[in-house]
């Protein structure tokens, strides 16, 4: 049952993801991007990961997606058709990619993964605490580290994006 | 755990500090009294530099996340060193219409909040804050780049960072989760017994280092570079091309001997042919510019090139060749751009033709590229000899004649455009040469403090002592 | 753990999703789009941290963790990218990325 | 034990009036700059000869004991390793002391000489400055007792030639020489680089005492062939042979020598006779006992080798330039391949003989030529021209100059009792004893000077009178002094007995002239002058009216019919003017156009390969992506 469900949310995740780098209508590319965002995070819920799936949906689908619908909405029609690339370039990258997919398959498909017995389930508990912890496989360094990222994120945003005051105002 | 170990943060949290109490000036300060916060600035970070060359013992804290030696001690008082004379050289632009007085703390705010990325990216203890540290490293000078809203060539310059970044490190991600994978960690400690060569390790390796190779700009990660530098304000170039480069190298330094002693075969193949690609393609591509922002954005690359001599040895006396050479390099470069610095700012003029005459007009100006130039060529007897000399010399000591050769080469080709700039300013007349200006305080200090460096660092050899003590 | 898939059918998943993206950034024509294709190509890799963490290396959540951070860091990089293109705009009236190469060469 | 601690003092002095005059930049009025240069001079010269006449009086009259090397000060300067530090340090020997002298006293020369020559030049303080940079550098690199130190100065040489050479800025010729110079040698020096980074790291040491010990980390080990059937040191050597063959302007690396005449005389004088580009010869010397003995001396055959088609290529080229100062450069470099040849010849053989002759023609060539760079400096003063053509009949503007001149002719042809005739003879001796095609080439060559020197010789001071917009008048005393003074002792340095000085071995070195090699050398030398005599001198002699109103028969009679002219077309038209405008051409366009050639595809490749870098960031991905896929696949096919 769990199997059927991960190939359905992986066909669709794969399908919504070739739709979102081809569609010609951007808008339409966003909403994909939330649907496959969407179904990783269905993904993260079957694997145990709660948090990680609340995360994703959060501020990623919730947040990130509507960030770049508004900045569509500010510097587009809404029924702005993209143009194609040239026909070299869509080769060349159509090669390469396909290229990665091949080396990097090729090498997970060769090497030789321990068998893991059955894992013990996953504990909201213990992740907040970890969260927290000072000690080994505590993450209270880098959540100090990334609050300034995001504080200096937002203040370099902040002051691109207000743009400069008007020399007459 | 013990609180008291805290002190090993010193330099992070110096730093913090810093930042909140740029935080609390823009805040509190009157508008009108604004224009001293580069001052203000100026001084306190000055002062955090000093505080960084007291001396501090090593260990690791948050269970092996954060970790500090002397080496890395004196890499973060390198950068340090890089940081305070771009700021030296920054203190007229900030004022100027440029920035605009309303955006003066941010400037600040958004390079030491950079600069502690590069902190913690050295001291990681992880794959995590190693990534965290990268992004904090990378992401506010994208802001930065695009820092000069109406120019266009700013802003473009910033995209193509913010953009070409972000692919860069989701390679990196890839590669990290395959190393992840194979290594059962994300822990420098546990990873360096869990990892052994194997086919998808080897990738996430490879992957994983392109991703760092993207921040120095080696060939062929580093098309960036070129079009950054030019759009970007010249401080933030100066700040990417020694500090942001600076600390990447430093890591790569460190996590090749560190967690990668088992790929040395493969990694060292790979360095040999990304050297030669590196200095070669930098200047080929350095000969042609006639702007010199672009001009001097090859002329690093092809010193990234370089360093790469320095890291084939793996060893300690290796290492202290490279610390020795981004030293020197700081100054060098700094002298360069401090002088493209001056003169745009009084004059808007970037080429390197409308150098022509500069001799006549600003003697001392033109002095100071001409050592400058003399040192990124490793001429000697200046610094950039020097820092050279003793790249070769660990490669030659780790027997890649060949690869020496070939920098030797390199090294002449270079010299051909450095000369192009001395020729300009010294020999060539000009119908409109650049009329003399007197530059402000700030950019004289940083001038003489570069120029002091050039001439001193290679000779003063207590300098390259201090160094391989802290390293050893 | 997802019952009876193996770890190397979600890796495949990931990697192919992150050169979807990689096709994107690729070919393109505008920056919002390849912005777009770039966050389809960080969320594979979390996916793929997050997964090999939960089959691989289960005692600990370093997989699980790093997932989030990235997430984090990626609406980061999208709210400096997103800034940027907006001051472009308000420049040249156009978001289409062979209008954004004045330096060259 | 004399105390020689002093020694510092020599290049410290140059140095001082360096920083005295390049930080009072254009505040010093010129003449405070030249006194302030000559007189650091004048000391330096002083306490030269001084610690010259201790250092060889200290043994006396002729007991048979080598002269000790001397390193009266030596500090460790940076320890690389721990085994291998960086050092400076004062090494005096007899060769090191023998180039003391030499270089202080031209360069004194020079220094007094330019007072008058450059006077009224915008950036006189400058020069003088540059010019005390440049002794100061040339002085270090003598006293160097660690071959790092060498390369150190070496290149400070390099630069501060680059200035003095570049002095006309505003020419662009000037500043096109200056760069080729630099570029060429600096090329060459990163071979010498490569060599000693080899060297010392398998020596463990920079020192040249222990490099050349004979139970030293070099000579004491027997090296295994590792490329081409010659060992790592084999290999070691020539690159650092490249390097002084780059200094030295030695083929094909000489093509910077030429063009670097546009810079003012007296740096010719100085840089491109006595100093400069004799370090080539003094490097090798150096490392003599190495050469001599790594691998039987098997770079010592390309040194005499390289040395010998040098000398005979210059010499040939140097008979049809038509600048004076240029066919002075090439005279320099084929005497300068004369000495190569000597030390090339010197393994084993005679007591090394070669190598005390190498040194001497280095010790008298110094003084006679830059007595001719002075001297052709003199007439450029006065004609403000380089160009041969306009120049004639002018022994009786310059009488001076004609004399002296002249002087320095019979030395660089080799008539005795002038000092060339002495060095030249023990040369030709030396390369008899070891290489029979080596020799024919130094005698061959010996005609060639002879007859170059005074076609030069008979079109400037002989020749027809030419239409002088002003007429031409000598320099000051300032001038003539130097000229006077580098006369004399081209005069008595023959006599010096050299050998009991400088030789291989340390051990004084007696040397007898051999009559019958003096005599067939004088000879060709002879030929040489009579041939230049011939060809140049002649025109004038005969009143041309005579000729006409006697008609073709007088012109028959006159001409010897046409036998002489015939001898003469054969001789002047196909010798020289067919194969050594032949050499020429493969000069300018084969081995310059190489280099040229080296450049322009450098710069062709970088404008071809620019469309990469096209400003679309998605092409900079692609490459990105390309590259790292590219590591990975060579990676996985390769495992």
């Amino acid at each position: 049952m769990e199997r059927l469900l991960f190939y359905l949310i992986a066909a669709s995740l794969i399908g919504f993801g070739l739709l979102t780098v081809t569609s010609r209508r951007i808008l339409r590319a966003a909403v994909y991007l939330f649907f496959v965002l969407a179904g990783m995070a269905a993904l993260y819920f079957l694997m145990g990961y709660n948090f990680l799936a609340a995360v994703q949906l959060v501020v990623y689908a919730g947040g990130v997606v509507v960030l770049i619908v508004f900045a569509i909405l500010l510097t587009h029609g809404i029924d702005h058709r993209l143009r194609l690339a040239p026909a070299g370039q869509m080769l060349a990258a159509l090669a390469l990619s396909l290229a990665g997919i091949g080396v990097s398959l090729f090498a997970i498909f060769s090497y030789d993964f321990p068998k893991v017995l059955r894992e013990p389930e996953v504990e909201m508990s213990a992740i907040g605490q970890q969260l927290l912890s000072t000690g080994k496989n505590g993450y209270l360094l880098p959540f100090e580290v990334i609050s300034i990222l995001l504080l200096a994120v937002m203040v370099g945003a902040i002051v691109i994006a207000k743009g400069r005051k008007m020399k007459n105002s | 755990m013990d609180w008291q170990k805290l002190i090993l943060m010193r330099d992070e949290l110096s730093l913090t500090v810093l930042l909140l109490l740029l935080l609390v000036l823009e805040i509190a300060m009157d508008s009108r009294r604004k224009h001293q916060l580069p001052t203000i600035a100026l001084a306190l970070f000055a002062l955090h530099t000093a505080l960084g060359f007291l001396p501090l013992a090593s260990g690791h804290l948050f269970g092996g996340m954060f970790h500090t030696t002397p080496m890395l001690q004196l890499m973060k008082s390198i950068l340090n060193i890089g940081l305070l004379l771009v700021l030296l050289q920054a203190h007229a632009y900030v004022r100027s219409e440029w920035v605009g007085r309303e955006r003066i703390t941010e400037f600040y705010f958004l390079l030491f909040s950079s600069l502690l990325g590069a902190y913690f990216m050295i001291s990681a203890g992880d794959f995590l804050m190693f990534y965290l540290g990268l992004e904090l490293a990378s992401l506010p000078v994208a802001a930065l780049a695009a820092y000069e809203l109406s120019r266009q060539r700013s802003a473009e310059a910033g995209i193509k960072l913010v953009l070409s970044a972000a692919l860069a490190s989701g390679v990196l991600l890839l590669g990290i989760s395959f190393l992840y994978a194979t290594g059962g960690s994300m822990y420098f400690e546990d990873l360096q017994k869990g990892l052994s060569p194997n086919v998808l390790s080897v990738l996430g390796f490879l992957f994983f280092f392109s991703g760092l190779s993207f921040k120095i700009s080696l060939v062929p990660f580093h098309f960036w570079t070129a079009d950054v530098y030019e759009g970007a304000p010249i401080s933030v170039t100066s700040y990417l091309s020694v500090v942001s480069k600076g600390a990447a190298v430093f890591v790569l330094g460190i996590l090749l001997v560190q967690l990668f002693p088992l790929y040395a075969d493969i990694w060292r193949e790979i360095l040999v042919v990304i050297a030669i690609l590196t200095m070669t393609l930098g200047n080929l591509f350095a000969l042609r510019q006639t702007n010199m922002k672009r001009f001097l954005a090859f002329s690093s690359i092809a010193q990234a090139g370089f360093i790469l001599l320095g890291l084939l040895a793996g060893d300690s006396r290796g290492m202290t060749a490279v610390l020795y050479f981004v030293l020197i390099y700081a100054f060098s470069n700094l002298a360069a751009f401090g002088v493209v610095q001056a003169i745009a700012l009084h004059t808007g003029k970037e080429t390197m033709s409308e150098y022509e005459g500069l001799y006549r007009s600003n003697p001392r100006l033109s002095l100071v590229m001409l050592l400058a130039m003399f040192s990124l060529a490793g001429v000697p007897p200046v610094a950039g000899f020097f820092g050279k000399f003793f790249l070769f010399m660990s490669a030659a000591g780790a027997g890649y004649y060949g690869l020496v050769l070939v920098a030797v080469i390199n090294v002449v080709i270079s010299l051909y455009y450095y000369l192009l700039v001395i020729r300009a300013m010294f020999l060539r007349k000009s119908e409109q040469p650049i009329a003399h200006f007197v530059s402000d305080l700030p950019m004289r200090i940083s001038l003489v403090l570069c120029v002091a460096g050039i001439l001193f660092l290679g000779l003063y050899s207590p300098v390259y002592e201090w160094v391989l003590g802290l390293v050893l | 753990m997802i019952e009876g898939v193996s770890i190397q059918e979600i890796m495949a998943v990931s990697v192919i999703l992150f050169f979807i993206g990689v096709y994107g950034f690729l070919t393109r024509r505008n920056l919002i789009s390849i912005l777009i294709s770039l966050d389809l190509l960080l969320n594979a890799v979390a996916l793929n941290m997050a997964a090999i963490n939960r089959y691989l290396h289960p005692d600990n959540f370093q997989g699980h963790f790093f997932a989030v951070f990235i997430i984090a860091v990626a609406a980061a990089e999208v709210a400096v990218a997103i800034a940027i293109i907006v001051d472009l705009y308000r420049l040249i009236h156009s978001v289409d990325v062979e209008e954004v190469d004045k330096l060259k060469y | 034990m004399t105390n020689f601690d002093y020694a510092l003092w020599i290049p410290l002095l140059p140095f001082l009036s360096f920083l005295i005059l390049g930080l009072s930049a254009n505040k010093i009025k010129a003449r405070a700059a030249g006194l302030t240069g000559v007189l650091s001079l004048v000391l330096a010269t002083a306490l030269s000869l001084l610690l010259a006449w201790s250092y060889f009086g200290a043994h006396g009259g002729g007991h048979e004991q080598a002269y000790a090397a001397l390193q009266p000060l030596k500090w460790v300067w940076l320890r690389f390793t721990d085994t291998l530090p960086f050092e400076m340090g004062i090494l005096l020997d007899p060769l090191s002391v023998m180039m003391l002298v030499v270089v202080t006293l031209v360069s004194l020369m020079v220094h007094i000489y330019s007072l008058g020559y450059m006077k009224g030049e915008r950036g006189f303080a400058r020069y003088y400055a540059f010019l005390s940079l440049f002794t100061f550098a040339m002085l270090g690199l003598v006293l160097a007792n660690n071959i790092f130190q060498t390369y150190f100065f070496w290149e400070l040489v390099g630069v501060s030639s680059f200035l003095l050479i570049g002095f006309y800025y505003d020419r662009p010729s000037a500043v096109a020489a200056a760069k080729k110079a630099f570029i060429v040698t600096r090329f060459a020096d990163l071979g010498f680089l490569i060599g000693i980074l080899i060297l010392s790291y398998y020596a463990g040491t920079f020192d040249f005492a222990q490099l050349n010990a004979p139970d030293g980390p070099v000579l004491s080990k027997d090296w295994a062939p590792v490329f081409g059937g010659h060992s790592l040191m084999f290999w070691a050597l020539l690159l650092i042979f490249m390097g002084a063959a780059g200094k030295s302007a030695m083929f094909p690396l000489h093509i910077w020598l030429p063009d670097a005449m546009e810079g003012p005389t007296p740096v010719s004088a100085l840089i491109h006779a006595a100093t400069m580009v004799v370090a080539g010869v003094y490097l090798v010397a150096r490392l003599f006992p190495v050469y001599e003995l790594v691998d039987y001396g098997a770079a010592l055959q390309v040194v005499a080798w390289v040395g010998a088609i040098s000398a005979l290529l210059a010499a040939i080229m140097a008979m049809v330039q038509m600048d004076i100062k240029r066919v002075l450069a090439y005279s320099t470099m084929s005497q300068i391949g004369y000495m190569m040849l000597a030390l090339g010849v010197s393994d084993g053989g005679a007591d090394a003989l070669g190598y005390t002759a190498s040194l001497f023609h280095l010790f008298t060539h110094a003084f006679f030529k830059s007595l001719l760079f002075l001297g052709a400096g003199m007439i450029i003063h006065a004609l403000h021209t380089n160009d041969l053509r306009e120049m004639g009949n002018l022994r009786k503007h310059l009488p001076w100059t004609h004399w002296t001149f002249l002087i320095a002719c019979l030395a660089i042809s080799g008539i005795p009792p002038f000092s060339g005739f002495f060095s030249k003879d023990e040369i030709l001796a030396a390369a008899r004893e070891n290489h029979f095609w080596i020799f024919a080439i130094g005698y061959f060559v010996a005609g060639l000077t002879a007859f170059y020197m005074f076609r030069l010789y008979f079109t400037i001071f002989w020749g027809r009178e030419r239409q002088y917009s002003h007429k031409p008048h000598e320099g000051g005393w300032n001038m003539k002094l130097p000229l006077a003074f580098l006369a004399l002792i081209t005069l008595v340095a023959g006599f010096i007995p050299f050998g009991e000085f400088v030789s291989a071995d340390g051990l004084p070195h007696h040397s007898a002239l051999d009559w019958k090699l003096a005599g067939s050398s004088i000879g060709i030398a002879l030929i040489g002058i009579l041939a230049a005599m011939y060809l140049y001198s002649e025109y004038k002699q005969l009143p041309s009216q005579i000729a006409r109103s006697l008609g073709p028969l007088y012109r028959l009679v006159e001409r010897k019919f046409y036998i002489d002219d015939i001898y003469a077309f054969v001789a002047k038209r196909i010798m020289i003017d067919t194969i050594g405008a032949g050499v020429a051409w493969f000069d300018r366009h084969i081995v310059d156009g190489t280099m040229n050639l080296i450049g322009r595809t450098t710069l062709r490749l970088s404008s071809a390969i620019k469309g990469v870098q096209s400003g679309q960031v998605q092409h900079y991905a692609l490459a990105f992506l390309g590259g790292a896929l590219a590591l990975a696949v060579f990676f996985f096919f390769r495992s």
